[in-house]
């Protein structure tokens, strides 16, 4: 298979206009991933699946990622978001990015049986502009997928076919899978508490003396 | 000696019946009778439960039931003081009358149905001139029953059932019916009584038996298709369907009127079997004429008991058919099957004894069967498979 | 029975103590289970139904699809929020006797899973429970085990007196709350008639 | 059984055994829980049974007529039933021309059943 | 037996839920078969069960369904005319009523033993009765036909 | 034995109730269902003057009534398939609706 | 031909049937209360704490170094560091538990507390047979009846045991001879305290 | 259920949020013949293989539309798994698939391998594809009984599958101490090591195996009533196999030749010779025949390792059990579970627990296509569909 490199640069000749990334990997998988505007994701997908040499007909996974505001210190997350992978950049971004979601797209082919190509697609904000492309079209196994995503991290996947609420309830109100969720304060007793156990334990009480 | 065993409880009956005073007696005896086949066949039906409970664990490679009482046999006792006590529960959408009736309609013509059916020699309660049609008029007001039981509960799993139900009791009572016409063609009666005494004879080692002729076998077999169907037994428990539509027409039932659901099914089964041990098993004739000191209803109950183990044996091994194919099955197999079955009857009745009336009759009963049966496998485009492989 | 309280029972008359006693014997050898299974407990229950544990020795064999036709109510993996009004309300329409085993870790109080946002933290929370087996999964024998414990119970139960179980009480009440799906968690989070949590606060 | 019993007599008290059969232990079981263990209507309990999930929508609908047409066909051939007794009980008796006859009248509702057959009402859609 | 009868007639035409109409129907039929019976026509008394209650119940039944009959309707059960109908009814009722009791047959004695055998009708209808038996099986054939292709859905259409 | 005149009376209250249920009622099927009983009704007079008969060893009376039988089923069957066809069509299977709907 | 198949399906089901009267194999159950099928040796269901000698809680191995409780994945041990320092430490200083509690409602008999644990303190028990009615107290389960000898965890887990037993010895033998080399230092210069303490005892 | 369905404000805006689950269609059928019935079948049913759900609208018997619902066992493992250590959610991926808990510690551990770079010793991989192919034994056994149990077999083939099963169990617990939670492998091999007479055990049971399959084949294989009910119902096509990323049998069973143990060549399944056994259907009967066969397949790559499992370490040295903490990045490993392909996808921010972790269940993806299997089928179908599917709710709602 090609690397991603040759890839990227078959793509932007294929496509022009699509802002394609290299997201780097330094663990020793050194699976690397290919950052696509949301704009152009629809036809860069489209095209991964078509191109005869790639011909990645199959979506094997689909996540989702939360990334809270940059918090400082923490090396990775300047990295992947910085487009220079070099180290010295990440003293200088201290923490100035904004959170965002993120979907990511583990990509094979079952005809040529190579793989993956990663895709990332990336929200503007974890808040109001939550919206990305559906990659459902092109690939249906993204279909559930892509609704648990919608379900656990709120990002809204336009072009979906049928996009709700997946595995929590319907009238649920908030995407628990997000970092900052607070889980609902549902503790009663606990008999071997401690840590943050015994945190929500304390917490609790608390709250049950204070009417 | 032989007699009186053979007629211990006809004369037994008398002796009772001589008691009460003579305006009274017919009335007394028929009270008798009544309790005697309702007090015999609950009994068996709580053997069968236990029995078949335990076969399907043997068959299953387990004990079954067999810690309440002497090797589990008390376990009936046990599931009927739990059902009379367990809380009966009405729905509130539910057709309040209707829902009470149901068991009791269910429960009615089956064991009705008793009435006509020698248990032995002289031990018939009634002995009809239309017996046969008798049974199965009788038998007709289950699917009654079923309906009333699936529609009065209000509940959409057990209304599918009732629907289910009913369409494959009607479908299977035609060929049921069919093939006990062939019977009543050679005996030349409708009356249970008589049927079984034209099958008292003994051809050589074979007993006279319908079943050992080409078309009484093949009769056999379409009846005892039809049977298993009309007591929605495996593998035609559609109705039931367990996986699919949770428990059918009972869903909603809960308590004794459950329990009564159950042994209503039971008593049809029982029912339809000693049906058809008259009709071609000889009724309570022994197979062997060296065999007859063994009491006539110690014959009918082994003959009643073989074809119940297998139904236990058929519902250990096979899966339930689907809805489609079960009509199908019926209307274009069992159907024309037990037509052709009547004209074969008729010219094994029209030639004269000899090997060739046993060639006819042969092929008159398989040829059609390996027509239509590759026919029905070939319309479902149904078969064996090759798989290939990859490295 | 011991005999003091066979004795103090006499007083009763003889009659309702042997009803009582036939009443619990039959009861108790025809226990049918709610075809019922959640998660990987479940799989446990099923192979404690098969050949080589065999709960059908003990007549419980008959697995009822319908609740209205099971007396025994297995609880047997993690209730999910999700899952608990549907179990809750299951439990509501089986009929009188009903028991309740609590099969697993998950079922008695959230198990491995309990720090789960989506977990119900057990199920005691809404239906009473008769009986808990501990595990993840319970061994097929635990489970037995547990259905002897809940055999040995309903045999100890009287029929009649203060002591009666709860289903012959005419104003204990044989339905419970079904929790309703709220916006962050289920409403109410537990039925404060079934369950009290313990005050037990430590650290 | 002798002989000069009316057979009706005996139906008549079958049935009403069979009645009592059913109404006894239901009876037993309603003393039962008048005297023991309460019967406890609910909201819940008496709801209709769908799984676990509350019930919508009405579950008597308007059915389908392939049931229908299956029951036509049987009550057709459930009369001929009725027909067809008689012959067969008369059968050993009867002529070759009877027996023609016979299978003439059996003839046209096999007809009709293989027009039925052909038309596709047989098939279940 | 007769009051049973009437009665469930009776049911069958004025009960509101359709279902229970047909079950009251089914009832009267049970209580007409019983009168053939006392009437020493056992093999009709019997094939009225076997026909009516086995099968036109059934029919009924299906057909109620197929119609969603099974709900009570909400306005009245009776159609616009309905005191016209039940005169007209009482009318005929009252002209048959006279007509029996001053009619010399209804004051017959009945035949001391009368046999009507399965066999002798099975003989009758084989001899004396063929045509019409033949008329009838082209009649229920016709009928077959004719319904289902009523009752089938038209191919295509909606 | 009871006497002619009973079954001939209750022929009649049956034959009379069916009329009035086919006449009033509304619903097509309850319709149908009275004329099925009419039928019946006259069933009963053929076996009772069968019965009652001059000569009963001819048979007449049960084979008419057998014929009835048939014939009335029939008639049901058609009966009843007309009225789902109507309902299919009108979505009612009340004879007023349909008689003002028309079509 | 129509209906082979199923004819040879009844022949399978009839040969077990048969042979459930004569074969084992064709009978698998093993009739619980009765028979047991026996447990083998890495079987796990609850964790134990094992202690030596007969005293219980002077023989409990664990010292409180709570990484069980930290590592447990559902967060289902609890433990108090007692105030006092354990009477019979080696090496370090340690601690005894004074509270430890177990919610066997919740544990999911992973076995990573007995794994992580550095002294082999916590071992896996195979008692199974722990089917309560009531929950909190039949089920919440403290030292005391976490406590078993360590003659009970040779029986149940034989050839773990006599390793955890030679691991033990050869650690203690080394710790004595470090102590014993303390103590010839601290003849030298003044008695150290822990092992003054350890002659107490 | 509450249909008071607020999400966040922009989807309502969208108008997503009035929408209560999905519209129903109109009351009348597309044939303008009878009414559509609406039926929940689930979340309590006894084939749904757990707490699943299918909303089905029937016309008749047929389904006109089928919608499933997920996550009446949402356990949240992945948020769990964010809150705690890699080791830690080692025994919580037992608890996924609950049929095949070695697979799943399996695929989760290379995906640490392949983050963290850890070698597997010979031995521990002769292991784990010992206990890989005993559990695609089990689960493939057990699957073949549960769908003849929805096809209405009272019993009897589920007993002889879980009379297999528990044989492999019996393997299972004496190998690991748990019959079903087995929390076996560790990073970089297992956790410990065979016990003495294991092999020997093992062998014999594998050396029964074909006789089982015999007696199964015997039983039901040329069935008719099976043969009728799973043939030409719920055809897959290759396409939509393979576009819906479809794994496991079920992709094979549609003809793709897709098996990840040839195309990853992961673990050692290179030393092995196997087929892949293919189906031309894609029905349920395929699917049916397809694990049968693959059992026989497992037989022989079994008995292979079985005679050639080497002495040796059966831990990477490098492997430490605390204080466990990947360097930052990513990694996606996938193994070919009994079910298709599970994969576990993790980022790690350095600290000891992982950033993001995912699983790929196979269940879950292959369920994607059970509205298109099932439609214009009967619901007697449906269920034997979603039976050959095979899921587990475990893994499908995580
Ligand atoms: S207790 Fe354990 S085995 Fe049981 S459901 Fe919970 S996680 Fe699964
Ligand atoms: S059991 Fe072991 S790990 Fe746990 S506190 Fe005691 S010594 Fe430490
Ligand atoms: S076995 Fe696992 S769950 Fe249980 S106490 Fe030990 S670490 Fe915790």
């Amino acid at each position: 298979m090609e690397t991603l490199d040759q890839i990227k640069s078959r793509l932007t000749h294929a496509l022009l206009g699509a802002r394609l990334e290299i997201v780097p990997n330094e663990s020793p998988s050194s699976q690397r991933s290919l950052l696509v505007d949301s704009e152009h994701a629809r036809a860069v997908a489209q095209w991964l699946r078509d191109d005869p040499e790639l011909c990645l007909d199959y979506c094997s996974n689909v996540t989702g990622v939360d990334w809270l505001e940059a918090v400082g210190k923490t090396k990775i997350k300047k990295t992947v978001v910085v487009d220079g992978v070099e180290k010295e950049l990440e003293e200088t971004v201290d923490s100035l990015r904004s959170g965002y979601l993120e979907a990511v797209y583990h990509l094979f082919s079952m005809a040529k049986k190579h793989g993956p190509v990663i895709l990332r697609l990336r929200t503007e904000n974890r808040t109001d502009k939550n919206h990305l492309p559906s990659l459902t079209p092109v690939w249906h196994g993204c279909e559930f997928q892509e609704r648990e995503i919608f379900d656990l991290y709120g990002v809204v996947f336009d072009g979906h076919p049928d996009l709700r609420r997946i595995l929590m309830w319907d009238g649920f109100k908030d995407h628990p899978m997000r970092k900052d969720y607070v889980e609902p304060d549902d503790y009663e007793y606990e008999p071997t508490p401690h840590d943050a156990v015994l945190e929500k334990a304390k917490k609790h009480q608390a709250q049950e003396a204070k009417p | 000696m032989f007699n009186s065993l053979d007629q211990l409880f006809v004369s037994l009956k008398h002796w009772l019946v001589g008691f009460a005073p003579a305006a009274w007696q017919p009335w007394v005896s028929a009270l008798i009778s009544a309790a005697a086949i309702i007090g015999v066949f609950a009994l068996l039906f709580a053997l069968v439960t236990v029995l078949e409970r335990k076969g399907l664990g043997r068959i299953q490679n387990r004990y079954g039931p067999n810690r309440v009482g002497p090797a589990g046999f008390l376990q009936f006792a046990a599931d009927g003081i739990k059902a009379l006590t367990k809380e009966d529960l009405v729905p509130r959408a539910a057709d309040k009358v209707i829902h009470f009736l149901a068991p009791i309609v269910l429960v009615m013509p089956v064991v009705l149905a008793f009435s006509v059916l020698p248990f032995g020699r002289d031990m018939v309660a009634v002995d009809f001139d239309a017996g046969v049609l008798f049974f199965f008029a009788v038998g007709a007001a289950a699917e009654v029953a079923v309906f009333m039981a699936g529609w009065s509960s209000r509940n959409k799993y057990s209304l599918l059932g009732a629907m289910r139900a009913i369409a494959q009791m009607i479908s299977y009572e035609v060929p049921l019916i069919l093939s006990a016409v062939t019977v009543i063609m050679m005996v030349g009666s409708l009356s249970t009584v008589q049927i079984v005494a034209a099958q008292g004879g003994y051809a050589g080692w074979l007993p006279d038996w319908h079943v050992f002729t080409p078309w009484g076998f093949a009769g056999f077999v379409l009846f005892m298709i039809a049977a298993t169907a009309e007591s929605n037994r495996s593998p035609f428990d559609m109705p039931e369907g367990e996986s699919e539509i949770i428990a059918g027409y009972f869903v909603e039932y809960s308590g004794f009127k459950f329990a009564l659901f159950f042994l209503g099914e039971y008593f049809g089964m029982f029912a339809i079997s000693a049906m058809a041990i008259t009709l071609f098993l000889g009724g309570w004739h022994a197979p062997f004429e060296a065999l007859v000191w063994i009491p006539s209803w110690a014959w009918f109950f082994l003959k009643l008991m073989a074809i119940i183990f297998t139904f236990i044996w058929i519902r250990g091994t096979v899966p339930r058919l689907r809805i489609d194919q079960l009509m199908n099955f019926a209307w274009k197999f069992m159907l024309p099957m037990a037509l052709i079955n009547l004209v074969a009857a008729a010219v094994w009745h029209f030639m004269p004894t000899g090997l060739a009336r046993w060639l006819v009759g042969v092929a008159l009963v398989v040829g059609p069967y390996l027509l239509l049966g590759r026919g029905l496998m070939q319309n479902q485009n149904v078969g064996k498979r090759i798989y290939r492989y990859a490295d | 029975m011991d005999e003091g309280l066979r004795s103090e029972l006499q007083k009763q008359g003889i009659f309702t103590t042997t009803l009582g006693e036939i009443y619990n014997w039959g009861r108790k050898n025809s226990v049918w289970p709610l075809n019922f299974g959640l998660a990987c407990c479940a799989i446990e229950m099923i192979a404690t139904t098969m050949a080589r544990y065999d709960l059908a020795r003990f007549g419980a064999e008959v697995f009822r699809p319908s609740p209205r036709q099971a007396d025994l109510m297995i609880v047997a993996g993690t209730v999910t929020k999700k899952m608990a009004p549907q179990v809750v309300r299951l439990y509501n329409q089986m009929g009188e006797p009903k028991y309740v085993i609590a099969m697993g870790a998950c079922a008695i109080s959230g198990g491995p899973f309990k720090q789960g946002y989506n977990v119900l933290k057990g199920i005691d929370r809404y239906i009473p429970v008769d009986v808990h087996i501990p595990g993840c999964p319970p061994r097929p024998e635990a489970l037995i085990h547990a259905f002897m414990t809940l055999q040995q119970k309903i045999a100890e139960q009287q029929l009649t007196g203060a002591q009666r179980p709860r289903h012959l009480r005419a104003d204990a009440p044989s339905e419970f709350t079904v929790p309703e799906f709220g916006d962050h968690d289920l409403v109410p989070t537990k039925n404060p008639d079934v369950w009290q949590p313990q005050v037990l606060i430590r650290g | 059984m002798p002989p000069d019993n009316n057979p009706y007599l005996v139906i008549i008290v079958m049935m009403v055994a069979a009645v009592l059969f059913a109404l006894v232990p239901l009876g037993l079981a309603w003393l039962w829980a008048r005297y023991f263990s309460p019967r406890k209507p609910g909201r819940e309990k008496d709801a209709s049974y769908e799984c676990g999930l509350e019930s919508k929508g009405n579950a008597w609908v308007q059915f389908r007529s392939e049931y229908y047409l299956y029951a036509i066909i049987f009550l057709i051939f459930d009369v001929e039933t009725i027909f067809l007794l008689p012959f067969a009980v008369a059968f050993t008796g009867l002529s070759a021309g009877a027996f023609i006859a016979m299978m003439v009248f059996l003839l046209l509702l096999v007809e009709g059943l293989v027009w039925a057959w052909m038309k596709g009402v047989l098939t279940w859609k | 037996m007769a009051v049973l009868t009437i009665a469930a007639a009776v049911a069958a035409m004025t009960l509101r839920n359709l279902v229970h109409c047909a079950l009251a129907l089914t009832v009267a039929f049970a209580g007409l078969a019983a009168a053939y019976l006392q009437l020493d026509a056992q093999f009709v008394g019997f094939a009225q069960i076997f026909v009516y209650i086995g099968a036109v119940a059934i029919l009924l039944v299906f057909a109620i369904l197929l119609t969603r009959g099974g709900e009570v309707p909400g306005q009245s059960v009776f159609s616009s005319s309905w005191v016209w109908g039940g005169l007209a009814a009482l009318a005929v009722f009252a002209t048959l009523a006279w007509a029996i009791q001053n009619s010399f047959a209804s004051q017959r004695e009945p035949a001391e033993t009368v046999q009507a055998s399965v066999k002798q009708i099975g003989d009758a209808l084989m001899t004396q009765y063929v045509l019409p038996l033949e008329v009838i099986g082209l009649l229920l054939t016709a009928a077959m036909i004719g319904a289902v292709i009523i009752a089938m859905k038209e191919e295509g259409k909606e | 034995m009871t006497p002619l005149a009973a079954y001939l009376l209750l022929s009649a209250v049956l034959f009379s109730i069916g009329l009035a249920g086919a006449l009033t009622r509304r619903n097509a099927i309850i319709v149908l269902i009275g004329i099925e009983l009419m039928l019946n009704a006259a069933n009963l007079n053929f076996i009772a003057f069968w019965r009652f008969g001059e000569n009963p060893e001819a048979l007449t009376g049960v084979l008419f009534a057998i014929f009835s039988i048939g014939i009335a089923a029939a008639e049901a069957a058609v009966g009843l398939a007309l009225i789902i066809a109507i309902y299919r069509h009108y979505r009612t299977a009340n004879v007023d609706e349909v008689n003002s709907l028309k079509g | 031909m129509l209906g082979e198949g199923i004819i040879k399906g009844m022949a399978e089901t009839a040969r077990n049937f048969l042979g459930s009267y004569v074969s084992d194999e064709r009978l698998t159950t093993v009739q619980y209360p009765e028979e047991r099928i026996p447990q083998t040796e890495n079987a796990r269901q609850f964790p134990f704490l094992v202690h030596d000698g007969e005293d219980w809680h002077k023989g409990l191995r664990c010292v409180a170094c709570q990484i069980c409780e930290k590592e447990c994945p559902p967060k289902c041990i609890y433990i108090e560091k007692s105030k006092d320092k354990k009477p019979d430490y080696v090496g370090k200083p340690q601690f005894y538990p004074a509270v430890f509690d177990i919610d066997l409602a919740v544990c999911m008999s992973c076995q990573i507390c007995v794994e992580v644990c550095p002294f082999d303190a916590i071992k896996m028990n195979i008692e199974y047979e722990l089917s309560t009615a009531d929950r909190f107290g039949g089920l919440l389960v403290n030292k005391q009846q976490l406590a078993r000898p360590n003659a009970y965890f040779h029986k149940i887990h034989p050839t773990e045991a006599a390793e955890v037993d030679a691991r033990l010895a050869a650690e203690k033998a080394k710790a004595n001879a470090k102590a014993k080399a303390a103590a010839a230092a601290a003849t030298k210069t003044a008695a150290a305290p822990p092992a003054t303490e350890a002659a107490t005892k | 259920m509450s249909h008071s369905t607020t999400l966040t404000p922009t989807l309502e805006q969208r108008g997503f949020a009035a929408a209560p689950n999905y519209e129903l269609l109109p009351k009348r059928g597309s044939s303008g013949d009878g009414e559509l019935l609406e039926v929940s079948m689930g979340p309590h049913h006894p084939s749904t293989h757990g707490v699943f759900r299918m909303d089905v609208v029937l016309d008749g018997e047929r389904v006109v539309k089928l919608k499933p619902v997920f996550g009446y066992l949402h356990r949240n493992h992945e948020k769990i798994a964010e809150n705690t250590t890699y080791l830690a959610s080692m025994p919580y991926t037992d608890r996924l698939d609950y049929f095949c808990s070695l697979t799943n510690n399996w695929a989760y551990a290379l995906a640490v391998e392949k983050l963290v770079g850890l070698q597997v010793p010979e031995r521990a991989e002769y292991i784990r594809v010992i206990t890989a192919e005993l559990t695609r034994l089990q689960n493939h056994a057990c699957l073949i009984g549960f769908l003849l149990q929805d096809m209405g077999a009272s019993g009897t083939p589920l007993m002889y599958a879980f009379r297999e099963r528990e044989k492999i169990l019996d393997l299972f617990e004496s190998l690991t101490g748990a019959r079903m939670m087995c929390n076996y492998m560790r990073f970089g091999g297992c956790r410990c090591d065979l016990p003495p007479g294991w092999l020997a055990q093992t062998q014999q049971v594998v050396n029964e195996t074909p006789r089982f399959l015999d007696e199964f084949e015997r039983l039901l294989c040329e069935n008719e009533i099976l043969m009728a009910r799973t043939q030409r119902v719920g055809a897959l096509s290759r396409e939509l196999a393979i576009n819906t990323g479809i794994t496991g049998p079920m992709l094979r069973a549609a003809g793709v030749n897709y098996d990840l143990r040839k195309v990853d060549h992961y673990g050692i399944y290179d030393r092995f010779e196997f087929k892949v056994p293919l189906g031309d259907h894609g029905d349920t009967y395929d699917r049916y025949m397809i694990r049968v066969l693959e059992m026989r397949e497992s037989v022989k790559i079994l008995r292979q390792a079985l005679a050639a499992i080497p002495d040796g370490p059966i831990i990477d040295p490098k492997a430490k059990l605390r204080g466990f903490r990947p360097k930052a990045g990513e990694a996606y490993g996938r193994i070919e579970a009994p079910k298709g392909e599970l994969g576990f996808y993790l980022i790690s921010d350095g600290s000891p627990n992982p950033y993001r972790y995912r699983v790929r269940p196979p269940s879950f993806i292959n369920l994607t296509v059970l509205e298109d299997l099932c439609l214009g089928h009967l619901i007697g179908d449906a269920v034997i569909i979603l039976g050959s599917v095979d899921i587990v709710l475990g893994e499908v709602d995580r």
